[in-house]
């Protein structure tokens, strides 16, 4: 089964407000689905201010992940949009750690904790 | 692929082949990680088991001359897993070990190799070997 | 096991070989509910192929020739995953339709079967084969 | 690895008081683990007015499984002992409902509802 179609991830983008964008995946991020993450968060970062990568539930992280994540962010960097990651599992911190990814990105363990407080 | 039924190499506990293709990674992940948990290594190392198998199998997958059978082998002892794959490939030359993805698989593993055989066929054939101790290193 | 190589059958998309072993069911059963999975079988789906294989796989174990190799095929297609495992065997009858086993397979599977072909070696060859399809049957 | 002590299966009976038992099973119950299940309910069974086992930790249950099941209920109805299941997960619930060994049991989804209340 070599059908592109029937890959191991969902990556969805809710737009919050005019700034802010949530985009979210769902599955394991690998060589196979690292194409639909990074079309999803390229489209994205072309219109907004402010970028949360939601990976809550994102069951495998591997270095095809780490590298996608590593041009995210110097895209953001580039683009001055704000990114943020929400992280808070064993299958996504470890990853992040072991390379000292974690310490170039700002992580949340909850969505919650990473959007503006609305007052 | 005869030769990995020769006198040489003791079968695997467990051998996976499967058309050199990214999208079958995940079926690899899974016995790397079933037979981590069964030889009850903690959830660390079984998660490192799991990178090290898809760093080690993605590096192949890049490498291999189309439509190939990668050939994965599992040989799980009480205290170790010892993983090997191996690849039809057109290049000599064995993944750059200054590679962000070598250094990832380094740090994973307790001991990793890589490196490319002559054959009598057309194609040269790259291979990865790698031990995950049950309780080995932990990285950083 | 050179016929598996033949022109006659196509590459399977996932082989996996394992020492005829109960211990090694649990491999089996990751790799069935990893590839229903991505195949998106709804959860039910995936749960009676994980048992169906099971099934499937525990038969040939316990007619296996000792020390022998069951050799398991996944074929993935958008709408049906077809499994096929076999193994050398000394006896030339297939297992029971009668049995409790085969009756919980035929409920599971959407279709199945199992027979024995004689090779040239000393021992036969008993295989089973099963379909589920994504949108198949429904146990009861 | 054919190594037996490296299964996917850990089994553990409780005696909560000079009757009652409660057998606990964690992991999957196939042609491999089947023994150790077996093995530990015909110790107890020997020893007991009332048995529950306790099958909510059970990530796979095939018919090795459901055979040892059905021994267990004739064992418990020759003995007189008093036999439930606890189950509550399509793993479980699942295999019992196709083969149609549900009817044949009593089954709790929850430990506390298979246990006798305390006045
Ligand atoms: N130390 C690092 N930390 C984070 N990302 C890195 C690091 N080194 C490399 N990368 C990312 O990985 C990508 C590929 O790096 P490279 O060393 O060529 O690895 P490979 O050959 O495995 O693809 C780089 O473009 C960069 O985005
Ligand atoms: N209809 C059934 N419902 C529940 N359990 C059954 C049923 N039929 C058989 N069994 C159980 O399975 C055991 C084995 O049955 P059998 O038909 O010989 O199957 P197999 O050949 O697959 O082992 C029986 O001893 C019994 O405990």
């Amino acid at each position: 089964m070599t059908d592109n179609s029937l890959t191991n991830i969902s990556v969805s983008a809710r737009r919050l407000d005019t700034e802010t964008v949530v985009v979210v995946v769902t599955g394991e991020i690998d060589m196979a689905t690292v194409p639909r993450l990074r079309e999803t968060v390229n489209d994205e970062m072309a219109a907004c201010r402010s970028l949360v990568l939601d990976l809550s539930k994102v069951s495998f992280l591997g270095s095809a992940g780490l590298e996608v994540l590593v041009e995210v962010l110097h895209m953001a960097t580039s683009r001055q949009v704000s990114l943020c990651l929400v992280a808070d599992s064993r299958t996504v911190r470890r990853p992040l750690e072991i390379t000292g990814l974690a310490e170039m990105f700002t992580i949340y363990p909850t969505l919650d904790d990473a959007l503006p407080t609305t007052p | 692929m005869n030769e990995h039924q020769s006198n040489a190499e003791p079968v695997a506990d467990v051998e996976m082949r499967i058309v050199a293709l990214p999208w079958h990674l995940s079926a690899v992940r899974a016995v790397a990680a079933d037979l981590a948990m069964r030889a009850d290594f903690d959830l660390d190392a079984i998660s490192d088991l799991r990178m090290a198998v898809d760093e080690a199998c993605s590096a192949l997958i890049s490498r291999a001359v189309e439509g190939e059978v990668l050939v994965c082998r599992f040989d799980v002892r009480p205290e170790q897993i010892h993983f090997s794959a191996q690849v039809p490939t057109t290049s000599t030359a064995a993944p750059s070990r200054e590679s962000f993805g070598w250094r990832v698989l380094t740090a994973l593993a307790d001991s990793v190799n890589t490196w490319v055989t002559t054959g009598e066929s057309a194609h040269h054939v790259l291979r990865v070997d790698l031990v995950k101790k049950r309780l080995g290193k932990v990285p950083q």
